[in-house]
């Protein structure tokens, strides 16, 4: 069987269902293929191992893809995980802020992406504010918990699907506003890249074949599916907190992963440049590529 | 003051230096120990000054007038024990500056300047302790000690690494400035001992006993031409020697 | 008996302190849990525990070994060629003070993410303080033994392991000591860089997904593995250093004798 | 001469090898960038790193000071109570265990996002080092100038200041320079924890926007502050014991004479 | 060999001990310094066995047969310097151990025992130094440079921590184990300079200057109660009272 060396984002959660699924189905097999995965905990790493040629594949974000691009890091898109955004702009259900002009004077916490003041500005733009108007914090690995003990007053970077259950289960329910229905283009938030020098290889196209295979599965399956996904690493899996995320991450799931939708890059591509995270726009089909 | 050790004992782990050994130090009378090395002189000087920590020791010590004796001890070591982080003058001075609270008086700088030119270092005041000769290092620790101001002296072999000369004169030093109090000294010089001493004993033998004194007579210090000392140098050597027959 | 129950009562005032903690502060428990929650949760979870604790002391072991002998042999260099400190002491300096995750990347890069990355953490972390105390010790060999050693006929090498080596000795234990103390975190710190097991993992995971009574109960189990390696070092530490007296624990603090 | 000569030597032998490591690993720029470009984004970002740099160079400096007079009041109670060290070295151990990255959130939570969780964050870093090489330092006095000390009337107090402390000098030193080359990576460690401003914070962003040139320049500046920290200190501790030679600077190293 | 020191000068820091000095050691022959505390003495005997290193020194040192002199002298320090975490065997044995690549031969094991018992410490062969008496301590040093078996042996003060028995038995051990080699011995008591040497040497002044030699007649070790040395011995305090005046 052909190896792929897969590089998580971070610690296995929903958000990888298909992967895992595909992997504990024998979807990955089916095809040929003998996928190892690793899970690091700082998401800047796997794509670029992947661009050094440390790994075959990575998980990877797609507004860091264009930054990558820029930088000049020889990566292709080969597929997607997860096609909407899941970020989003969290306060406190019952906290002062109900709007985001609410925000106005009071302190942002995020944990670092590179990307999230280009959202905040896009989001406060559209309702009036600006940048100035906000204290930005880094809180890295404590969104919730700053939230919720009033060390800041909303986060951004919280995942509608994770931070929330989560502030829930603790209960102190959360409020979402979505950065795609606030003036952000909407992307693909999970997505998987490979090196350039490996475009075209086929391991990729049979890959991909395997997660659609397994998203088909969840999709038809929710409950089946989640055992499937819990059984990878049972005594750490299988929690509250995932299964409601699970849940939460069942309908985001891209149907047709290894499906390329140049024109929304594109215009993504963009809004990247017009924020000033990027310097150029190169044409979609340098670094984007459906196997 | 009066000071009696009864029924001593002192063993270092399983080593039995001494044991059941008394020892009168009669107010004002200078006494010395002479023995053979390794008898136990030290051992005995450190018990009396309550030092002998790593020993197991056992015995009373007694006071003429009942107080306890500790504090009233001055200390003179073997090895000088000159602190290298002061120089010489805060060294002669650390009674000063370890027992009091306040600084150090003009006057206590005065008398210890005053010692160290009488002890002949009066230039080497402001050096180093690791800058300085042995028998320097010697004459410091002595200012020290003298300095102290004490009623009962304990001196482990003060003049050893001095020469004939200077020895002489620090000899006489020690007797005009300890002439009221009481004294112990170790050494391993009979002339010395005979010189300055009241009382000399002699311990020997394992565990350890104390002769009868010797008591030279006359006042110390005594010139070492005299014919009586030269006497009892005799008597003195052969007690030391009795004990290698 | 006393030295079986210090540790005992050590670990319930501890235990007692955070809950008291807990209790004034109103810390909520996704900040800081109850000791008793867990306690429960580290039963509950024990193997698990176990399992990747198992990963981390490994780690911790090869570091602490590695590190060690690495830091004495530099100590040793240093000491040899007296020109080489000059150059080459920015330079360990340096290495130390750049936050070994900065150079994760690079070391991610080269040895991947197995143990050998945890492991050059942990060797990072203590190789700078046992070479620090390991040179500062034989720096400071008295004079005279060393000129004692030349009249003897002792080459520099000779002096160096013989005369300044024994003599370091003292300094290197409290290196050792640091450093038995710091490699756990250099273990952990490897672990977030990147790894899929090990209690740093275990620890950041939960983290994540705030279940923070696991990460409490690992944080509480490497506790115990720091406590254990700082004690069982510091007996070696002692035993290298028989002719050294201890003199808090002798009575020379000034215990003032009645007789 | 060779006094200013020798850091910039030293300098360019450490940019030449970094360039050699880029050549002949061929490390990808986003992985390790050259020094060229690094010094290039250097002069170019100026203004901004400078910023950052002085908000952590008053965090090491912060935290340095505190953790420095904390380990030093540490090292001097354990020494006066003999008792409380078997109680409290096992409680300073856990201490130091414990990665200061579990206890951010708390830190975080007490303290806020400002700088004083920065600050602590040194100052917890720093802190054990200094207190156990003092103590270890403190407990190794030679018998005999305690012995003094109490014939001379010294109290317990007065020992430990005027006979334990000025011997235990050296080892202090050492401790101190161990803090020195710790504390930036306390600064650091804390900003990423959770901050907006400090080099930390700054190498945080760059690295997440593949700016990694910036992230490189930033990590220059903080290698610099700990280098001069670091002979700073040296300095001082050279300074604390005037009495104590360095017999690798003298030619006691066994010099050959030829006369 | 003869060893010829010539014009030889010695600074500590500004300090200037000695200069334009020379020193003849004759092939064989003991000679032996003395002089007041703090002359130079340690001094000189240091710049003679290389290691006084922190001195600027000049001269010239010259060896009859031409090679350098390093490398076969014994030196026997003023403080014994045993190394307290060798026991006191070991600190006997450790010329062997730090000059040769090889393991401590059997017959080396066999003279540091025979050199112990010697001086009367054979049953204290584990026993590590902080545990010994002064005197013990300074027996120590003096198996240790015994044992080192060189051409040249300097001793700073050997005795000076003994009694008056021990003083003798050492003495005549060392004049019978030495009786072969050159000997340099600083010494503050006249009586053991004029039983051992055949040269005798007062160091004196500031800058010093060495005296002319004197020489005691006969075989060493001599009888103390010679009437020829003790008329030398007269002649001597004369000497060294002499610069007091
Ligand atoms: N390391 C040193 N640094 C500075 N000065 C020193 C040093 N060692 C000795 N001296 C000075 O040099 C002079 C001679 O010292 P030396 O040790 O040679 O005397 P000595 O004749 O051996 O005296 P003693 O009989 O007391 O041992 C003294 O005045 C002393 O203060
Ligand atoms: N700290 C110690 N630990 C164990 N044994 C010791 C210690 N100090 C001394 N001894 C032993 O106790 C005995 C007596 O020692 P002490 O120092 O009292 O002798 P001394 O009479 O002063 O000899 P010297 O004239 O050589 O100084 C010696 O045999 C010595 O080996
Ligand atoms: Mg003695
Ligand atoms: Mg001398």
């Amino acid at each position: 069987a052909d190896k792929v060396e897969l590089l998580l984002d971070w610690f296995i959660n929903p958000d990888h269902g298909p992967l895992i699924v595909a992997q504990q189905k024998g979807y990955f097999a089916e095809q040929g293929l003998e996928v190892s995965m690793v899970e690091p905990a700082d998401p800047s790493m796997p794509p670029k191992l992947v661009a050094a040629g440390k790994a075959d594949m990575a998980i990877n974000y797609q507004p860091q893809l264009h930054q990558q691009i820029d930088e000049g890091l020889p990566l292709v898109r080969v597929g997607t995980l997860v096609a909407t955004p899941l970020n989003s702009l969290v306060v406190l259900k019952d906290g002062p802020v109900k709007s985001i002009a609410d925000l106005k004077g009071r302190k942002v916490g995020y944990s670092v992406s590179g990307f999230e003041d280009a959202l905040l500005h896009a989001m406060l733009e559209k309702n009036g504010l600006t940048l100035k108007d906000i204290e930005l914090v880094n809180v890295n690995w404590s969104l919730s918990p700053s939230l919720i003990s009033g060390q800041v007053d909303a986060v951004i970077g919280a995942f509608r699907n994770f931070e929330l259950n989560q502030m829930d289960i603790e209960g102190h329910p959360g409020r979402a506003f979505f950065v795609e229905e606030e003036g952000v283009p909407a992307y693909d938030e999970l997505i998987l890249v490979i090196n350039a020098k490996d475009r075209g290889d086929d391991r990729y196209s049979r890959f991909m074949k395997a997660v659609e295979k397994a998203t088909q599965f969840i999709v038809n399956h929710p409950q089946a599916a989640w055992q499937s996904f819990v059984s990878y690493k049972p005594d750490e899996l299988d929690n509250e907190l995932n299964k409601r995320a699970w849940a939460d991450t069942l309908t985001r799931f891209a149907l047709r992963p290894a499906a390329l939708d140049t024109e929304r890059y594109q215009r993504f591509g963009e809004f990247m440049q017009q924020q000033g995270l990027t310097k150029a726009t190169p044409s979609v089909d340098t670094y984007a590529t459906a196997p | 003051m009066d000071i009696r050790l009864e029924h001593a004992s002192l063993h270092w782990q399983q080593h039995c230096v001494f044991s059941d050994l008394n020892l009168d130090l009669p107010s004002g009378l200078w006494t010395s120990i002479l023995g053979q090395s390794g008898v136990g002189k030290s051992s005995l000087l450190q018990l009396l000054c309550g030092i002998a920590d790593d020993a197991e020791i056992g015995g009373t010590l007694t006071c003429s007038d009942g107080k306890p004796l500790s504090g009233r001890v001055a200390w003179m070591a073997q090895d000088d024990l000159l602190l290298p982080w002061l120089n010489v003058l805060d060294n002669v001075l650390l009674g000063a500056r370890l027992s009091q609270k306040r600084n150090v008086r003009p006057e206590q700088k005065e008398l210890a300047h005053y010692l160290l030119s009488q002890v002949g270092l009066g230039d080497k005041a402001d050096v180093r302790p690791s800058d300085l000769s042995g028998g320097q290092r010697q004459r410091v620790a002595l200012a020290r000690t003298l300095f102290q101001d004490r009623p009962l002296v304990c001196m482990d072999e003060p003049f050893s690494a001095l020469d004939a000369i200077n020895r002489l004169r620090l000899q006489d030093l020690a007797a005009s400035l300890l002439s009221e109090r009481t004294v112990l000294m170790i050494t391993h010089d009979p002339l010395e001992a005979l010189r300055l001493s009241d009382r000399i004993l002699v311990l020997q033998g394992q565990p350890a006993r104390l002769s009868n004194p010797i008591e030279p007579q006359g006042d110390t210090p005594r010139s070492v031409r005299d014919e009586a000392l030269l006497h009892l140098q005799g008597e003195l050597l052969t007690l030391l020697a009795q004990e290698c027959a | 008996m006393s030295q079986l129950l210090r540790p005992v009562i050590i670990a319930l005032g501890l235990t007692l302190l955070w809950q008291c903690i807990v209790w004034t502060t109103d810390a909520p428990r996704y900040i800081l849990p109850g000791p008793l929650s867990v306690i429960a949760t580290l039963i509950e979870q024990l193997p698990l525990l176990l399992r990747h604790a198992g990963v981390t002391l490994a780690e911790i072991l090869i570091g602490l070994l590695l590190g060690v002998v690495l830091g004495l042999i530099s100590a040793l260099s240093l000491a040899t060629w007296g020109g080489l400190k000059r150059w080459l002491m920015p330079v360990l300096v340096i290495s130390q003070a750049i936050p070994v995750f900065a150079l994760a990347p690079v070391l991610m890069l080269w040895l991947g993410y197995g143990m050998a990355s945890k492991i050059a953490m942990a060797t990072l972390i203590i190789y700078f303080p046992v070479t620090a105390a390991c040179f500062d010790g034989l720096r400071q060999t008295p004079t005279a033994y060393l000129k004692l050693a030349r009249t003897l006929g002792a080459d520099k090498r000779t002096q160096l392991l013989q005369i300044r080596l024994p003599a370091a000795l003292p300094a290197f234990g409290s290196g050792l000591r640091v450093a038995a103390s710091v490699a756990p975190i250099g273990a952990v710190v490897g672990e977030w860089v990147g790894s899929s097991t090990g209690l740093g993992y275990l620890m950041l995971n939960a983290n994540a997904r705030m279940q923070v009574d696991l990460m409490f109960a690992a944080l509480l189990i490497l506790a115990l593995i720091a406590v254990s390696l700082y004690f069982l070092i510091d007996l070696i530490a002692r035993r290298l250093v028989p002719w050294q007296s201890d003199t808090l624990n002798s009575p020379t603090t000034g215990r003032s004798r009645s007789r």
